[in-house]
């Protein structure tokens, strides 16, 4: 108990001096520095979760620290301490991973901001987890959106960068307004700030709860309100893109499971509200994720893939808890639970991944990307971990929580007696499959465009490895990928009694079934062997190398390799009235008929959300405030009107009442 | 345990399925014949059951006309014509194949409340696949470009509806049954004929490109 | 002791079965064009030859060449320990559903890498090919066999593919949709006729023979050897649902079982030939509806296990 | 064919050709020169079965193209830059025809004179491609090797995904100076030459051959020989017709279809060996007539003509009813009618694409023009209809030799040909091979010698067609849209 205070204040007081050091002192000291403290601090967090683990402690300010209405109130239970420990882990690797990184972007970054923001933005995401009322929580998460909104808009060189920042502002000031709403409406409703006191998602509570999940799932990136993502996560530096994808979007999915699951009764229709709008986030994040070229962009897509996953199981486990189906509920709690780590380490291994190549190759756009594997073996390595384990391969860590979302929607089909939840449980099954399938040929893709064949520019030709600091930091997470899937039965029965402690059922015991463990050594075993006794070192005669086979006909350019556009447009073709993806070509020059000078041919590919729903409202917004500004004509006669008018109305009104 | 009608029954619905998934006009006529023999051989299966010997000679007159007959008589059509696939005007094929799987799923539930009975699949069944059947024409209809497929959709509705017909009554009076097979042939070949007389007048027989007719 | 017996039983189709059953289809497409055709073991042969002929290897190709080998074919064994595609096979305590497809996809995965690997054009567009097939086919795959598991309430697969008795024959018609969905998907996932043929020689058409195009000898027998291994698995698995529709109507005895699983994969392999004696491969961009057939079987079979799983 | 030499001066030949192409029923035989030092230009007249020789002397080694005016022009002009080192200024696409492996530096294979200035004139061989730019376009590289017995050419393919947007074809990595080499043999051996300039049309290369050779020295061939003539060109046109179908069975991945036709080919190479004794008509058509008198297996070839045509019934009604051939080859590989017309397309293609010439039914050879059966024309352009039209002629050919075999007239089937060629002639052929119209245009010196003698593959006009048609389809489409071209990459570089 003492010990969990005693870290935790230290991790607080590390994280507080990190911000003033940075404020003061930004320039003057090296980036190796600030990464030593902000390791250092993570340190004190990923063993506060630890030593937390097993103790629930509540801790109220006293009177000064209040927030007008509420102290701030902080408690540690079990499921605060998980999502602590992600954020400890994610944070101790980005901090190793800094130094190394940042160097690039010396000249783009002002690094007194830069810190400051990035130990501001990891203390409140910190606290907010720790927040046990309203208020705090509101508090830490705007502090938390602030800062990534700085981190996010760091390099001020890049125009893009500010534009995504302030679509990110915007997204966050939205989901603010809703969470404030719905928090007020509860106060008043219970009479109390705290969590602990409040019941959502029950018939009484419809409307506050709906603006709570709404506030939440616009940070978590959730179909539809997802648009701010893919802008918001590849502008950040790496390390923030790591810990906004693997953390922060975590902690409002963290949020809703804290806010939603631990209350007892709940509305079916919450249920499957979630289990439809994870499944149509999971369907479109990664379709959105294979048309893109950018390397962060695809990653942020599939961050909304990934958060749809878990909200599937979320979706799971209320629904479970509405329709008296423990085994369903607990499948469902512990799969999104799961997920939420496994995704926070697969995703901020695959960013930093992703960030190595920027740092080495000063591009993210795959179609000059190529031929890396030579000068990038470890990070390929890595990369291709962190590939398998998102898109679920056992006996990586990404399958297991995959694994129980499976799991639960078939156990639901077997055990419900609703037609509605038995046909929606069997369509997620199918449509979980077809994520699957596009998230093997999405990360393929990335992976065979710029790791694989030869380079397509000069940059990709010059590269060289990451700094040994970058791939320490990425072989930790990786190994962790590794390890934890093949010891996800034991990780998920120390999930079990939370999900137990949610669901009220008593531990089920064991979740996961399968033999995952036996099965690595067994895949891992028998492959050394064949490669030992069939293709190895043990054959007489050397492989001969030569040429890739080019037909006879010379040397084969680096255009003679398929191109992310094309590898992706046989399925986006299919999917063309969704993504809006129509092939354009153009053809000009002295005689077009048959002897054309140019032909420039792209794919186009349109965001439907974005073009048919998000700018046709911001435009209605703008022409309603066009039209208001008609009123402010300037003439003071008008003006007295208005006044007159208002007054005339009101006394009508009050006369009236 | 699903009687043999039943099962009879629930395979018909499932090849009309298949028949909605059908690019090609002369496998969906195909699809058709056997969907109409399935059809037909329930009546034979309730004729028998029923131990009415003359009926058993009108089951199999309406095996002949309608399994055998009227397919000839659309091959022949579509030989003439020169068509061959019907590629769907509003819903891409295979989504309309898997849009009639739940048109068959939606008159599961509404069989069961028809029937009163309490959702056993084996009583509702009959009454399902002959919903569907209904449901499928309709669709087939309604998503197919060449009036040939609306022909198919056509007779698609009427077995359904003769299926339905014969699952409420076990079995039809054979005049009942004579004069609907009559109806259905003099409809068939009018409808031949007056897929003809389009191809003529407009070089193709696309009733989607029909909408400017009221102005000619 | 019998146990014993069995997993040697299994052991030896393994090796074998895979070899004979591509033999099969060589043999019956010849004769059905006229022609004497290869000997029945030839593909047995070809691999051992292939296996003790030396190696070239691209310059460009990185170590994903011989990760993709020996994990495609040791993953391919472990699944053909695990499947149920044999009705005697053992039963293991990994014969989960969702983990067998996700293995698959696994060897999907490190195949598609490794084609482009070596930065050919051909094995580009292979990898693209394969990636677009195989997100329609994954969905048709597991939910044929959703459907099975759903009706025996249990997704580990052992369980569901064991013959028990007094089937009632109401199961009939899903098992018969479930193995045919299965069967339409399994063409498509192992690149036959009608969407990829097997024997073209035009690299501008071909979908897994372009992806292996860069593989020579012992590298090439392994991934052969494994990709008819996948094929008897499959065709067993879709084979195995026949059986059980055919147990249903008419059950046999177990002993019977063993030979009836062998021959079932036979039969599918005749079935294999005709179908590519017969047919035009299809257009690529008709792919996906030859696809949606196949989908249409899971989902229906799909409704069947739930229709009668909600009444039981 | 009585050929007039006109001279056209170099500014008018432009407008002039432009002119004859705007009738109807005028075509451009072929561009080609005798020696470097001028252009002839072999125009056709379809409707009086005549044709002009046009010669152009030229002052310098640069004219002015006429590509720009007459598209058809491009790849003669293309041909002309590597063979004579002349350069047609303005042209859109001059890049070379033949690879620089088979013909080294600036050596210009076909120039014999000195007069036009130094032939090492530093034009620099061009191989580049068109470059088609686009953040996801890729080029897939095909051939020269390819996998199959294919002769070598190079496509290469610009693709965004499955759809090609560019398809670019070079040819002529085996360039193995035919023309050249006929100029300098005796001229009674130059048959054995020129019917292996493109050897699967072997007996339509000998009759044109044969027929450029009588109409300069007016000889007359018996008329027995003109039937066997005849039948010759018929079987062999059979024969690679079907071939054609069965090699598109194979790239539908038909197999049943392919082995049926493969088998019905066999059958009909067996009537060649029975009319000929070659099953590739090889040494069978000579100038004056023909080498031997089949006689008695005239009745037997007879007979297996009309077991062929019975049995080709069943694969045929296969092919076109089947729905998915339909959807590899409808709307696939299209060709326009304009396009056609413009790319002067012959043979298959233009039949394909509603343009209703067949050499047969205007310019005498065999039996022609009065014995031709009926043309068979489709308008859609598409794969499809090229192989309607394909399998029209299997049809009507095989009608053809039943008739020819029914009528046939007994006599001598060989005329004497004189000691040499007369000096300062011209002589042409023009022959409707299995591929469409095939010209051979032979020039003598005053010695009559052959001082030029130039051979137009009918698959020379087509290439063109193959590379537009690709443009827009799909790349697994290629194969099945290049076979319905069925073009040859040896006539094309002699």
């Amino acid at each position: 108990m003492n010990t969990c205070i005693d870290l935790l204040r230290a991790a607080l007081v590390l994280g507080l001096s990190g911000c003033g050091l940075a404020v003061v002192y930004g320039h003057r000291f090296s980036q190796t520095f600030f990464s030593v403290i902000l390791l250092s601090g993570s340190v004190a967090l990923f063993f506060t979760a630890l030593s937390g683990w097993n103790v629930d402690f509540i801790w109220q300010a006293s009177l000064p620290i209040y927030f007008g209405v509420a102290p701030l109130l902080i408690r540690l239970d079990r499921l605060a301490a998980l999502f602590l420990g992600l954020l400890g882990a994610v944070t101790f690797c980005a901090a190793i991973f800094s130094p190394g990184y940042l160097k690039h972007l010396e000249q783009r970054l002002n690094f007194s901001l830069y810190w400051f923001s990035l130990f501001t933005f990891v203390t409140s995401m910190a606290l907010v987890v720790l927040a046990a009322n309203a208020l705090t929580f509101l508090v830490f998460w705007e502090t938390m959106s602030l800062s990534s909104a700085a981190l996010v808009a760091a390099d001020h060189t890049s125009s893009a960068a500010r534009r995504s920042a302030l679509i990110y502002l915007g997204a966050t000031r939205l989901a603010t307004a809703a969470l404030a709403g719905g928090f007020l409406w509860f106060h008043a409703h219970t009479g109390s700030w705290n969590f602990a006191d409040w019941h959502l998602a029950t018939a009484a509570t419809v409307i506050p709860s709906i603006l709570i999940l709404i506030g939440l799932s616009i940070k978590a990136g959730v179909w539809p309100f997802h648009i701010w993502l893919p802008y918001a996560h590849p502008s950040a530096p790496t390390p923030v893109s790591a810990l906004m994808s693997g953390v922060m979007i975590k902690i409002a999915l963290y949020a809703i499971i804290r806010l939603f699951l631990f209350h007892g009764e709940t509305l079916p229709a919450f249920g499957i509200t979630l289990l439809t709008i994870g499944l149509i986030s999971a369907f479109w994040g990664v379709l959105f994720a294979l048309v893109q070229h950018d390397l962060k962009r695809l990653l942020a897509y599939h961050s909304v893939e990934n958060v749809g996953i878990i909200v599937i199981g979320i979706g799971l486990a209320l629904y479970g808890q509405s329709q008296h189906l423990p085994a369903v509920a607990c499948l469902g709690i512990t799969a999104a639970l799961f997920h939420c780590v496994n995704h926070g380490l697969f995703k901020s291994l695959l960013f930093f991944g992703a960030g190595a190549i920027d740092a080495s190759a000063h591009t993210r756009d795959l179609s000059h990307l190529g031929g890396l594997a030579k000068a990038m073996p470890v990070t390929m390595l890595c990369f291709v971990t962190g590939s398998a384990a998102i898109c679920a391969l056992p006996p990586l860590n990404g399958f297991a929580s995959k694994w129980l979302i499976y799991q639960g929607l078939f156990t639901l089909a077997c055990q419900t007696h609703s037609r509605l939840g038995a046909g929606l449980s069997c369509a997620a099954v199918g449509v979980l499959a077809l994520v699957g399938g596009l998230a093997v040929a999405c990360f393929t893709k990335a992976i065979g465009v710029s790791f694989l064949g030869r380079p397509r520019s000069h940059e990709a030709e010059q590269c060289s490895e990451a700094a040994p600091a970058m791939l320490v930091a990425q072989a930790i997470l990786a190994a962790t990928c590794v390890v934890l899937g093949a010891l996800a039965p034991a990780f998920a029965s120390l999930l079990t009694p939370l999900s137990a402690a949610a669901t009220g059922s008593l531990a089920t015991g064991n979740l996961i079934t399968l033999p995952l463990l036996p099965l690595a050594i067994i895949l891992s075993g028998g492959a050394c062997l064949i490669y030992l006794f069939v293709l190895g070192p043990l054959r007489q005669t050397p492989p001969r190398v030569c040429r890739t086979w080019e037909c006879g006909f010379g040397q084969l350019s680096p255009r003679m390799q398929v191109t992310a556009t094309s590898f992706a447009h046989p399925i986006a073709r299919i999917f063309k009235p969704v993504l809006l993806y129509k092939t354009v070509s153009e053809i000009s020059g002295a005689h077009q008929r048959h002897f054309p000078e140019r032909i420039k041919a792209d794919a186009v590919m349109t965001s439907l959300l974005e073009s048919k729903v998000y700018l046709p409202l911001i435009a209605a917004v703008r022409r309603l405030g066009r039209q208001t500004t008609r009123l402010q004509a300037g003439s003071i006669h008008l003006y007295l009107l208005y006044m007159l008018i208002a007054a005339v109305a009101l006394l009508i009104i009050g006369a009236a009442t | 345990m699903l009687g043999l009608a039943e099962t009879l029954a629930t395979a018909a619905a499932i090849f009309g399925i298949f028949m909605s998934g059908c690019r090609h006009v002369r496998s969906a006529i195909y699809l058709y014949a056997v969907q109409t023999a399935l059809v037909a051989s329930i009546a034979f299966v309730y004729s028998a059951s029923e131990h009415t010997g003359p009926a058993l000679n009108i089951s199999l007159a309406v095996v002949l006309a309608k399994a055998v007959g009227i397919p000839f008589f659309l091959g022949w059509v579509v030989k003439r014509l020169d068509v061959r696939t019907d590629s769907g005007a509003f819903l891409p094929v295979p989504l309309s194949m898997h849009v009639s799987i739940a048109l068959f799923a939606t008159s599961y539930y509404l069989a069961s409340s028809l029937d009163g009975a309490a959702g056993t699949f084996s009583a509702a069944a009959g009454a399902t696949a002959s919903i569907s059947l209904v449901f499928t024409g309709l669709l087939f209809m309604m998503t197919r470009r060449l009036a040939i497929s609306q022909i198919i959709g056509f007779l698609t509705m009427e077995n359904g509806i003769y299926l339905l017909g014969l699952h409420e009554t076990r079995g039809m009076p054979v005049i009942v049954e004579m004069g609907v097979l009559l109806d259905v042939l003099a409809a068939v070949m009018i409808a031949g004929v007056i897929v003809f007389r389009i191809k003529k007048n407009f070089k193709h027989i696309d009733v989607t490109r029909l909408t400017g007719l009221n102005e000619q | 002791m019998s146990t014993i017996l069995l997993w040697l039983l299994t052991f030896s189709c393994l090796l074998f079965l895979p070899s004979l059953t591509i033999g099969i289809i060589r043999k019956t497409k010849a004769r059905l064009q006229n022609r004497v055709g290869a000997p029945l073991w030839q593909h047995l042969f070809d691999t051992i030859k292939l296996l003790r002929k030396s190696e070239t290897v691209s310059e460009n190709s990185s170590w994903i060449l011989r990760v993709n080998t020996v994990i495609n074919i040791s993953i391919m064994i472990t699944l053909a320990f695990l499947t149920p595609w044999l009705s005697f096979k053992p039963a293991t305590s990994a014969d989960d559903l969702f983990l067998l497809i996700y293995l698959f996809a696994a060897i999907r995965f490190f195949a598609i890498l490794s084609s482009l690997d070596p930065g050919s054009a051909f094995g580009a567009f292979g990898a693209s090919r394969e990636a677009t097939l195989s997100v329609l086919v994954e969905p048709a795959i597991i939910l044929a066999l959703s459907a099975v598991a759903l009706s025996a309430h249990t997704s580990n697969l052992s369980l569901v593919f064991a013959l028990t008795a007094n089937t009632p024959i109401s199961q009939a018609p899903l098992w018969l949709l479930a193995g045919a969905g299965l069967f339409l998907s399994s063409l498509v996932e192992l690149s036959r006729m009608p969407v990829d043929d097997p024997t073209t020689h035009l690299e501008l058409t071909m979908v897994h023979e372009a992806m292996m195009l860069e593989n020579s000898g012992p590298n090439l027998a392994l991934l052969e050897f494994s990709s008819a291994l996948r094929l008897v698995v499959l065709y067993g698995l879709s084979g195995q649902c026949f059986l059980h529709a055919l147990h249903c109507i008419w059950p046999f005895a177990s002993a019977a079982g063993i030979l009836l699983s062998i021959s079932i994969i036979f039969a599918l392999a005749v079935v294999t030939s005709l179908i590519e004696t017969v047919s035009v491969r299809l257009k690529w961009t008709r792919a996906p509806e030859f696809v949606a057939y196949g989908l249409t079987m899971s989902l229906l079979a799909l409704l069947v296990a739930l229709v009668t799983g909600v009444s039981s | 064919m009585k050929i007039s030499l006109v001279p056209v001066p170099q500014a008018q030949l432009s407008d002039n050709l432009v002119d004859w192409l705007h009738v109807e029923d005028r075509r451009l035989g072929l561009i080609s020169s005798l020696d470097g030092g001028q252009l002839v230009t072999l125009v056709l007249d379809c409707t009086d079965a005549s044709a002009q020789c046009w010669l152009t002397p030229l002052d310098s080694d640069v004219y002015h193209s006429l590509t720009p005016s007459v598209p058809q022009a491009h790849w003669f002009e293309r041909a002309l830059n590597d063979l004579f080192g002349i350069r047609a200024a303005g042209h859109p696409r001059l890049k070379s025809v033949l690879q620089q492996s088979s013909c080294k530096g600036n050596l210009h294979p076909l120039r014999s004179i000195a007069q036009c200035g130094n032939p090492d004139h530093g034009h620099k061989s061009d191989n580049s491609y068109l470059h088609v730019s686009g953040e996801g376009v890729y080029e897939i590289p095909v051939g020269p090797v390819h996998a199959g017995i294919i002769e070598p050419g190079h496509f290469r393919l610009n693709c965004l995904g499955e759809t090609i947007i560019n398809l670019e074809i070079r040819l002529g990595f085996l360039h193995r100076g035919v023309e050249r080499r006929l100029t300098e043999i005796p001229w009674r051996s130059a048959r054995f030459v020129a019917e292996a300039a493109s050897s699967d049309a072997a007996a339509a290369c000998a009759i044109a051959h044969a027929i450029a050779v009588e109409s300069m020295s007016d000889i007359t061939v018996p008329e027995r020989a003109q039937y066997l003539r005849t039948l010759a060109l018929e079987v062999e046109r059979v024969s690679m017709h079907i071939n054609d179908l069965g090699g598109m069975s194979v790239d539908l991945g038909w197999s049943w279809l392919a082995a049926n036709l493969s088998r019905l080919r066999g059958m009909t190479q067996e009537m060649a060996a029975l009319l000929s004794g070659s099953r590739f008509l090889r040494n069978f058509i000579c100038p004056g007539g023909v080498s031997v008198d089949p006689d008695a297996r005239l009745g037997e070839l007879k007979r297996m003509s009309e077991v062929v045509s019975k049995q080709l019934e069943v694969p045929i009604n296969a092919f076109f009813d089947n729905s998915s051939v339909h959807d590899r080859t409808v709307k696939v590989g299209e060709i326009s009618r304009s396009a056609a017309r413009e790319l002067g397309l012959v043979g298959v293609a233009a039949r394909g694409s509603g343009i209703a010439y067949d050499a047969r039914q205007h310019f005498a050879h065999g039996l022609y023009p009065a014995l031709a059966p009926a043309m068979a024309v489709e308008t859609a352009g598409d794969v499809l209809s090229r192989l309607k039209v394909r399998s029209a002629e299997i049809v009507g050919s095989l009608d053809l030799i039943r008739t020819a075999l029914d009528n046939i007239t007994s006599g001598t089937t060989s005329s004497e040909l004189p000691n040499k060629l007369p000096g300062d002639t011209i002589g042409v052929g023009i022959v409707e091979a299995f591929r469409g119209e095939l010209i051979h245009l032979i020039f003598t010196d005053k010695h009559g010698a052959i001082k030029r003698y130039c051979i137009k593959d009918p698959s020379f006009n087509n290439w063109t067609a193959l590379a537009i048609a690709a443009g827009g389809n799909l790349v697994a489409d290629f194969p099945v849209c290049n076979k319905s071209f069925s073009l040859s990459y040896s006539g094309v570089d002699l």
